[in-house]
């Protein structure tokens, strides 16, 4: 039996496989001082892949592949531009930083590609087998690349404990993946969601979704699948950092979304409450600790942890269905744009900022707003928008999160009050940054401006975030467009 | 079916015998004082697996099995705990000082999914037409339905490969930096 | 429509007789506002360019005023010729919904028309003698500002339409009495008697605003013209409402009018400048109060009958007469005349209280001229020897003849001889007392004269007899303060005869029809003849008091104690402390207030800030619970407290620690197998 | 023969897995009973097909990726414990020790 | 002018925010032009809003029709729009908004706090303008929530920033924080908090308006019909829907006792905060309440009226007496707000068309006088150097000018007739006494009376205060010093606020007859029926 592809459909996997390649060559021949240019090359790879992405948005009918195991539609589509997106951020905040301190170059970039190139395998993926491939190379490189600060302990500890918390739940994960094929037969989505229909009593089931949800989880550091998450942001790269809490959380949320509401649509009655907990862990715990953190680093983990929960709220919703299931994913989804915008945005700050202060201690940024209003201002705009303060970004993300849940269902509504209450406490510590920068006064000295100057790429990624950041939060159809593949989903699942 | 009739079985002889080693082997890997040993019980475990799938009659899988983790793994592994220097003696220090908790978690674990299992399946055959899954089946669906997976694990393994190189590899000093230049 | 007709109408019905015709005044009623802002005008003039002028501004509240008294002798006049005005002019300021007008403007008739006189009368005089009071003084712009500023509300509260104007007026009067008897604010004593006459108003005014909401509800409407009418109609709304509006705009009443106990502003209100003393703390502003009765008479009229008048003639009894006493015993002289004054006050508003609207309303207007000619004169004397105890005068006819003249003319009048002014107004008052049944009231009004008689012999001995006992040489005033004293003893002794009962002076009839309330059908009474054997009885009481004085205080001695010798047996101690009502009266606040505030205070920081920082606190330490007990030790914290043995420091890789890794791996499981169970098991 | 006698085979493989996972403080160690409990997941997969016998055998599809990305796995493992090692080591002796090795 | 009548109020909420842009690209020492440009975007915005006064029909109209109105889409997945206009209850407030403004960056002109940065501080000025005067003409919930949450940053910033660097021990924790610190982020979390909920039951209003047949939505207007309509009457959540929009809003006010984050941030602020605080920003919550929670849950509104007044009554009285035991002038100025607010409070609470008139002129009143109060507060310890009463006194003697105006401010703060303070204060006791028919009278005449009381107690403190500061001999430890009186900028900025004060005092009809129609037609439409019929028969029953 032969299968057609649709080239064009795998456009962009494509140019990221040959910009690989390139990178390879490149890496090989050229000499360590203009190694520079791997960065440029994996720059202009992500940047070119957004092309063929914009021709399928714009002709945007959808391409099945291999029995639908293989899907391009709009969602997949709207996926894998956030993820070149985030991923082209992530390289311009990388390039300097990698540069300056004789890291690998060329594998450098080549791992984050083909981890990048993960991620948009996983946004088609429509079949379990796919979506665990996808999975792995989206994690696999990670791990290594969260030890690239080889001469680092803290570097290699927080490879080693990424590593062994991301093969456990691998395992777990594959366990549950096995069930689900037991009991269906076949792991293409819209079948198994044919198969699951009316099985959402059976205990199989109800462990194989648990196991699954668990793998997930760890992707995406909820409570109490997060432990790795602090210690791995402290200890990898920067950029890696960033990495890990946008695209590969992302990438988390996305398998999350496809596989539950695609798959498994018929036992939202098992996942949705084991969201909502999770939810609720994730948010509260997350929210808690990073009060008492003092490194930024980790603080902004913790806040990515307690993000996360934001992000699950919606899900709890789901077990409603009809519009307010759809309603549900455009939330999600919108967040995850929303909060890859801004998060990557406060990474660019905490890279700038640290290159000036030279800490990453919150205390060690006293006054700096002072010395550098601008890198003030970028600090407050992005950390006010993880705060989700009007007119920043961050705003809507919650606004939506809190529409998806407003729907009169005791349960959801008392998420939406966990919710509430936490974003008020998640202000605090958001705010400690912002004090430190802006109202304490200066008590270490800072680098002089010609080196701690940030580099121009990273200015370049800063401007973008920024821009994007006040856009959205101004005018937030601009997002809103998400939604259009959050129908897809929720109709087309 | 009862156990006498499932005892009755000679393939089920088989398996119980096979199974026990597996679950023997299992054991010891987890808790051998020797970390070669418990590599080398591995590859019992492992071995005994294969026999398993032999028995369910996917005989390429039980080769790939063979192949991969007895040639390839287990040798990678041996060279990891030698070139690390993990002791080749008994070892008391490779345990955790606490194993109570471990324990009764793994046990609520195994209950658990034993249970569901057995509610789900209850007591479902497993077909064993005696004649092995064709190898081109496996081919045709790897190469067609599956060829997305299996051009991207490739990378997965390539990314694992070069990856793994760069970060076990020791760094240049400068002064290596320098003569590599040069030559 | 025209009440007064209305209730003339009604009268007819009852067989009443005289059928009053309503003028409006013609030019001077229609241009009558312009008194309502003129002294407004001075206020702002005096600030801008007061300092500048010669005589520091006081020039422009004179002319100010002398404006004035042309529009008010005019329509007093008219209303007395043409018989009664009645119009009222407004404006609305204000349409609040519910059918409810907020309106400003004037109003004509005779009792507004009498208190413009009044006012603008007693007022330019004090003006003018202010001119050489104040001459040298401290801030004089300042002093004539405030002073026309008191004019301007004054007269926009008698002037007054409705209840809100009234109210506005009345704390204008208020705000500009706490300006002047703060005047020398220096001496924060001077500051407290400021806010002690400003906060026991406004305690009263509670009862103003509530009754004026009250009674301007019930109907929908705040102007006197409809509320008077509802009354007399008996409107059930009002009526609903009568008692506890009537006994709240009493209360406020009783403010102003220093009416027992609410009386103990006035003699400290003595700390501002005499000719204050004289215009706001004796003739006018103190007599708002009996106004305000006197403008919502009917409603007291129609429906308190016996419910509220009865309390309201006791407390007026009590004050005219308990008060008069503590008169016997102040040294200072400006102390004694203001006891007068709320004595005085007492016996209008028995009257008013009692039924006698006529006889309260024309000892108000006696009352003003003798009482601001008493005080111009007290002034006088204080400009001369400096002091304001009497300890430091005495022999003082000789130096100051003017003074001492008029000051006798004033205190006769006062005491109510035969015949200056005081004796008329207070004969009506016992015969409407005795009309109306309250005997027992009027023996103690008579008891009341007895004693007025009798402080004011006191006063006038040890001022003005026997040799002086103070330092420097006292001298006459200079012309421009004998002048007004002169201009206050003329009315002081004639303008009694403006109503002596059954005497209609030809042409103008008398004071009973200019207030236009000749109409029985408010129940008023007036004597047709003079009752003699009261007169008698009156007068008696008075040379009674007179006698005794003189016979007391006239002697001299080598000092002013020694002729102040007279204890009241018994009562002296009590009278000194002033019936210990001040002491009370800041016991109270004292002991009320400051604790009170302190415990909100305290609870506002340690209660609700307290559980504001608490909660932020707790959360913070909650914060440090999660992170250090559950996140940083790894869920084992939690199973079983074993801390985290493994750490990350070994150095051999023999022994390679893995950190926190495994607990993290067995939160991890943890977390699955709960999952599992619960959903699985539970669910 | 029944799918279940598999399964809690499976599952006990598992089960012995985690609970190496979690008392082992050797990361080699460890990385076996990671391996256990992927070979687990690999019994289930195969007995589930023999099961099911689905047209595309696609559980043994399945199997043979689990065992792929198993040895990728391993291979990262050991990567990082090697240069684990080698800074621990690196850290406490000299450079030469360092250069001759 | 067909342009303007469209985009008038657009033009006048975000002229500043470009203004504020603008000055971004001004050099930060360049202080002149700095000032220049910030004076002239204030002025122009409220030349725009004194255009919209001028082109604003007065006839009035039935309540729920605007003028000035824009509706554009927005955010259209959520069909939240652009949807912004004005009616008789928020012209006041505009103008008063962008009026105060003006004044505030005059006040500033030679008046920098420490550390000095003219630049920050303007933009956050200006953005803050953009925040309040978008809140009175928003009529869509979001758009509403947005602006109404754009105020907390610039505050935040002027508070932490130019705030008052004391040390000051707070009860519960064991260290002295920087007042300013513990200030911002107080007023900040409080806000915050109260309008997370507050946006939790917008939304719920958002569904539960699917529910009711026609498509899901944020708009005023169309809620307002429903509510009107009573079409949430039998809604079961309904309580809890307003429960969450009174925490939003009554943090705002602030009401008892969710009051304690304003005399620290009133105290903790720079002067022009303070002002701007008091003159504007409180009355955010109360128009709230005006503008939302009454019309849109009517019924509920009934049920809770009696609370809300019991608050309000504890709030004035309780206000009164802190200010009686404190040191602090300003403090003291700062929990006069409370009381006040209580009055606007209490005239809300009423749900009669004089008592939303109350509330409105009050807030008007408040936003003058208080205003003006703080300026003095500032320019006083600005020379001073202190703000505790014990150490002041016989400014008047010092300085005649400020002294003088500052015993013209404290009287009409207590609502002497005849001063702007006046009106709101009498007509919510005149309220408070027929309240809507239905509503205990029992509560609403105790309030009156109480209230009545609480006039007493806030003459009582303002003059005591102006005993302590104004009046007596100078403290001795001033000997020497020669204080300059008010400058020329001061006074620019007070005078018309003097002179409005005393217009508004004698002529309140400035207001009225712009707010009356509106609101009458409000409550006829929204609580049915006038309520003066109604009160005359309770007040019949009730005597």
């Amino acid at each position: 039996m032969g299968f057609e592809i649709d080239y064009l459909a795998l456009a962009p996997e494509l140019v990221i496989v040959v910009t690989m390649i390139v990178v390879l060559a490149l890496d090989l021949t050229l000499r360590r001082d203009n190694k520079y240019w791997t960065a440029t090359t994996a720059v202009a790879g992500t940047a070119l892949a957004l092309i063929p992405l914009g021709i399928l948005a714009i002709n945007g009918e959808v391409v099945s592949m291999f029995d639908g195991s293989y899907v391009v539609d709009e969602f997949a589509l709207v996926l894998k531009g956030l993820f070149l997106v985030s991923g082209y951020i992530v390289f311009l905040m990388s390039h300097h930083y990698i540069e300056s301190d004789r890291y690998y170059q060329g594998e450098y970039y080549f791992l984050l590609l083909a981890s990048i190139l993960g991620s948009l395998v996983m946004a088609s993926s429509r079949d379990l087998i796919v979506l665990f491939i996808g999975l792995e190379l989206v994690t696999g490189p990670l791990f290594l690349l969260a030890g690239w600060r080889k001469g680092d302990a803290k570097s290699n500890e927080a490879s080693m404990k990424y590593f062994i918390l991301g093969v456990l739940s691998t395992a777990i994960l594959l366990y549950g993946m096995s069930l689900i094929f037991g009991l269906t037969g076949e792991v293409q989505f819209t079948a198994i969601a044919e198969a699951t229909a009316d099985m959402s009593t059976e205990p199989a089931l109800i462990v194989a979704i648990l196991f699954m949800i668990v793998g997930f989880g760890f992707k995406i550091s909820a409570v109490p699948f997060h432990f790795w998450a602090p210690d791995t942001y402290e200890g990898a790269p920067t950029p890696i950092t960033a990495y890990l809490s946008v695209n590969s959380k992302a990438a988390g949320f996305v398998a999350m979304l496809i596989v539950m509401y695609m798959a498994l649509p018929g036992a939202s009655d098992i996942w949705a409450p084991a969201l909502w907990l999770l939810a609720a862990l994730s948010m509260t715990i997350g929210n808690l600790s990073a009060l008492r953190q003092t490194n930024i680093v980790r603080l902004l983990a913790y806040s990515s942890i307690a993000q996360a929960g934001f992000m699950l709220v919606p899900f709890a919703a789901a077990a409603v269905s009809g519009a307010d299931l759809e309603q549900a994913f455009g939330a999600t989804l919108i967040y995850l744009v929303i909060y890859a915008v801004m998060n990557l945005g406060a990474f660019a700050v905490v890279i700038a900022g640290a290159r000036k202060t030279g800490t990453g201690e919150i205390a060690g940024w006293a006054g700096l707003a002072k010395v550098d209003s601008i890198m003030g201002v970028l600090t407050a705009v992005f950390f006010f928008s993880l705060a989700g303060i009007p007119p920043l970004a961050g705003w809507f993300a919650k606004f939506e999160m809190f529409r998806s849940v407003m729907i009169a269902d005791p349960a959801t509504i008392a998420l939406a009050v966990i919710a509430a209450i936490n974003a008020v406490i998640a202000f605090y510590y958001y705010a400690k940054v912002i004090k430190a920068v802006w109202l304490d006064d200066p008590t270490g000295e800072f680098t002089d401006e010609a080196e701690a100057e940030p580099a121009g790429s990273l200015k370049l990624a800063l401007a973008v975030a920024v821009a994007l950041t006040i856009a959205i939060g101004i005018y937030p159809s601009i997002a809103a467009f998400v939604r259009d593949a959050a129908q897809v989903l929720a109709t087309g699942g | 079916m009862s156990v006498t009739d499932w005892i009755s079985e000679p393939v089920n002889w088989a398996f119980l015998a096979i199974g026990l080693a597996v679950l023997f082997c299992g054991f010891r890997v987890v808790t051998a004082k020797n970390v070669v040993h418990a590599a080398l019980y591995l590859v019992g475990a492992l071995a005994g697996t294969a026999g398993l799938f032999l028995l369910l009659s996917a005989e390429f899988v039980a080769w790939v099995l063979v192949l991969v983790y007895i040639g390839a793994v287990i040798v990678l592994f041996l060279f990891g705990i030698m070139i690390t220097r993990a002791p080749t003696g008994l070892d008391e220090g490779l345990d955790g000082d606490r194993k109570l908790w471990p324990a009764m978690l793994s046990i609520a674990l195994f209950v658990v999914m034993a249970w569901t299992s057995i509610e789900a399946f209850g007591s479902n055959e497993v077909v064993t037409t005696g004649s092995p899954t064709s190898t081109d089946l496996l081919g045709e669906s790897l190469l067609g339905r599956f060829v997305i997976p299996f051009e991207v694990v490739s990378f997965v393994l390539l990314a694992a490969l070069i990856g793994g190189i760069t970060i076990a590899r020791r760094d240049l000093t400068p002064a290596e930096e320098e003569e590599r230049a040069s030559v | 429509m025209n009440w007064i007709n209305h209730l003339a109408i009604l009268a007819a019905e009852e067989g009443g007789h005289v059928e009053i015709t309503a003028g409006d005044g013609g030019f001077w009623g229609d241009t009558a506002w312009i008194m309502l802002v003129t002294p407004f005008i001075a206020f702002l003039a005096i600030l801008a360019v007061g300092k500048r002028l010669k005589h520091h501004g006081g020039e422009i509240a004179v002319a100010a005023l002398a404006i004035n008294l042309v529009w008010a002798t005019a329509l007093f006049v008219l209303n007395m010729t043409e018989g009664v005005l009645d119009t009222t002019n407004t404006i609305e300021i204000a349409n609040i919904g519910s059918g409810i007008v907020f309106e400003l403007g004037w109003m004509l008739d005779g009792l507004s028309i009498m208190m413009y006189f009044l006012v603008n009368f007693v007022g330019l005089l004090v003006f003018i003698y202010a001119l050489g009071y104040m001459h040298g003084d401290v801030r004089v712009h300042w002093f004539f500002a405030a002073f026309s500023l008191f004019a301007g509300a004054m007269l926009v509260l008698v002037g007054a339409p409705n209840l809100i104007q009234l109210i506005i007026g009345w704390e204008g009067v208020g705000l500009a009495s706490y300006f002047l008897i703060g005047f020398y604010w220096e001496d924060i004593a001077n500051v407290k008697a400021g806010n002690k006459a400003f906060m026991t108003n406004k305690v009263a005014d509670v009862g103003l605003i509530l009754g004026a909401i009250l009674v301007g509800i019930s109907i929908g409407h705040f102007d006197f013209r409809h509320l008077n009418e509802a009354a007399v109609a008996q409107d059930p709304a009002l009526a609903a409402v009568a008692v506890a509006g009537g006994a709240l705009l009493f209360f406020g009443a009783m403010g102003k009018s220093a009416q027992f106990p609410l009386h103990i502003w006035l003699p400290d209100a003595m700390a501002g400048p005499t000719p204050v003393s004289a215009l706001m703390h004796a003739a006018t502003m103190v007599t708002a109060g009996v106004f305000l009765m006197a403008r919502m008479f009917p409603l007291y009229q129609n429906f308190l009958e016996d419910s509220v008048r009865p309390w309201m003639v006791a407390i007026g009894a009590i004050t005219l007469f308990a008060i008069g006493l503590l008169a016997l015993v102040a040294d200072d002289i400006k102390k004694v005349l203001a006891y007068s004054t709320v004595s005085q006050l007492g016996y209008m508003m028995t009257a008013v209280a009692a039924g006698g609207y006529t006889a309260g309303l024309f000892h108000l207007f006696t009352h003003a001229f003798f009482k601001a000619l008493l005080f111009l004169g007290a002034g006088s004397v204080i400009h001369a020897v400096h002091s304001n105890n009497m300890s430091d005068m005495g022999g003082l006819r000789k130096f100051m003849p003017k003074t001492f003249w008029t000051f006798v003319i004033g205190s006769a009048a006062l005491a109510g001889i035969f015949p200056l002014s005081g004796f008329w107004s207070k004969d009506e008052i016992l015969a409407t007392l005795n009309y109306e049944g309250y005997v027992l009231v009027m023996w103690i009004a008579i008891a009341g004269a007895f004693v007025t008689a009798f402080y004011m012999t006191r006063t006038v001995a040890l001022t003005f007899f026997g040799t002086y006992k103070g330092h420097g040489h006292p001298h006459e005033s200079p012309r421009i303060m004998t002048a007004p004293l002169i201009g206050l003893a003329i009315p002081s002794v004639l303008f009694g005869l403006v109503n002596i009962p059954g005497v209609e002076i030809p042409g103008v009839s008398n004071f009973t029809t200019w207030l236009g309330v000749s109409v029985v059908g408010l129940g008023d009474h007036h004597a047709e003849s003079i009752d003699i054997t009261l007169a008698i009885i009156g007068s008696v009481a008075a040379i009674l008091g007179l006698v005794a004085g003189w016979m007391i205080w006239g002697k001299d001695r080598d000092t002013q104690q020694e002729r102040d010798w007279f204890r009241l047996p018994g009562l002296y101690p009590l009278l000194r402390r002033k019936y210990y009502v001040d002491d009370v009266a800041d016991g109270l606040v004292g002991v009320t207030m400051g604790p009170m505030a302190q415990f909100v205070n305290w609870t506002n920081t340690y209660v609700f800030d307290g559980i504001v920082n608490a909660v932020g606190g707790a959360t913070k330490w909650l914060g440090g619970v999660v992170y250090n007990g559950l996140d940083q030790r790894g869920v084992d914290g939690v199973f079983n407290g074993l801390s985290a043995a493994a750490d990350s420091a070994g150095s051999s890789l023999r022994k390679m620690q893995t950190g926190k890794v495994q607990q993290y791996a067995s939160g991890f499981v943890a977390g699955v197998l709960i999952l599992v169970v619960l959903f699985v098991f539970v669910i | 023969m029944i799918v279940n006698q598999f399964l809690i085979l499976a599952a006990a493989l598992f089960s012995l897995g985690v609970y190496g996972l979690l008392i082992r403080r050797n990361i080699v160690l460890i990385l076996l009973s990671v391996e256990l409990m992927l070979n687990a997941v690999n019994i289930n997969l195969i007995a589930f097909e023999s099961m099911l016998n689905t047209p595309q055998a696609i559980g043994q599809v399945f199997s043979i990726f689990v065992i792929t990305v198993a040895a990728a796995e391993v291979g990262i493992g050991l990567a990082i414990v090697l240069m684990i090692f080698r800074n621990r080591r690196s850290a406490n002796v000299d450079d030469l020790d360092l250069m001759r090795y | 002018m067909e342009w303007f009548e469209t985009w008038g109020l657009t033009v006048t909420v975000f002229l500043p925010v470009l203004g504020a842009l603008l000055l971004g690209f001004i050099k930060k020492d360049n202080e002149d032009a700095l000032k220049r440009t910030a004076l002239a975007i204030t002025v122009l915005a409220f030349i725009a809003s004194t255009v919209v006064v001028a082109n604003f029909d007065f006839g009035g109209g039935t309540y729920n029709t605007y003028q000035f109105e824009v509706n554009e889409t927005w955010i259209g997945a959520i069909n939240a729009n652009y949807h912004v206009g004005i009616d008789g209850i928020s012209l006041p407030l505009l103008v008063l908004s962008t009026f105060v403004m003006v004044l505030a960056v005059i006040y500033s002109w030679n008046h920098w706090e420490e550390p000095k940065n003219p630049k920050a501080f303007l933009i956050l000025m200006l953005i803050l303008a953009t925040g309040m005067n978008g809140t009175f003409v928003a009529l869509d919930l979001v758009l509403f929530f947005i602006f109404f949450e754009i105020v907390l940053l610039p505050m935040y910033f002027m508070i932490g920033i130019w705030g008052d660097k004391s040390l000051r021990q707070v009860p519960g924790f064991s260290k002295p924080f920087e007042t300013r610190l513990y200030a911002s982020i107080k007023f900040f979390l409080f806000t915050l908090f109260g309008s997370a909920f507050m946006l939790l039951g917008f939304l719920a209003l958002y569904f539960e308006s699917g529910n009711l047949g026609d498509e899901r939505t944020f708009d005023i207007t169309q809620l307002t019909e429903l509510g009107a309509s009573g079409a949430f009457a039998g809604w079961s959540v309904a309580g809890w829907v307003f429960a969450a929009m009174f925490l939003g809003f009554a943090v705002k006010v602030p009401m008892f006792p969710l009051h304690t984050w304003l005399p620290d941030a009133h105290t903790a602020a720079p002067t022009v905060g303070s002002v701007l605080l008091a003159a504007i920003l409180l009355k955010l919550g109360s128009y709230g309440f005006i503008r939302i929670s009454l019309p849109i849950l009517p019924e509920e509104a009934q049920v809770w009226a009696p609370w809300i007044a019991i608050l309000a009554v504890i709030g004035i009285i309780y206000g009164s007496l802190a200010c009686l035991a404190q040191t602090d002038m300003k403090r003291l100025i700062a929990f006069s707000s409370v009381g006040h607010m209580g009055f606007v409070m209490l005239g809300i609470a009423t749900l009669t068309d004089i008592g939303i008139n109350a509330a409105v002129i009050g807030m008007v009143a408040h936003g003058l006088i208080t205003g003006l109060l703080f300026f003095l507060a500032g320019s006083m310890s600005h020379r001073y150097h202190t703000r505790e009463m014990a150490r002041l006194g016989g400014n008047i003697k010092l300085m005649p000018v400020i002294g003088g105006i500052l015993a013209f401010t404290a009287m009409a703060s207590l609502g002497l007739p005849g001063l702007a303070g006046f009106w709101g204060e009498f007509m919510s006791l005149v309220a408070a006494y027929n309240p809507l028919e239905g509503l205990s009278l029992g509560v609403f005449r105790t309030g009156m009376v109480l209230g009545a009381i609480g006039t007493v107690l806030t003459a009582g403190y303002m003059l005591w205060m102006l005993q302590r500061v104004n009046l007596g001999e100078p403290n001795p430890e001033w000997e020497g010093h020669d204080f300059h009186d008010a400058d020329k900028f001061e006074l620019t900025a007070w005078v018309p606020l003097i002179i409005l004060i005393v217009v508004i005092g004698f002529y309140p009809k400035v207001i009225f007859d712009t707010t009356t129609d509106a609101v009458t037609s409000m409550v006829d439409m929204v609580f049915g029926g006038d309520s003066t019929t109604a009160s005359i028969s309770t007040t019949v029953k009730g005597g």
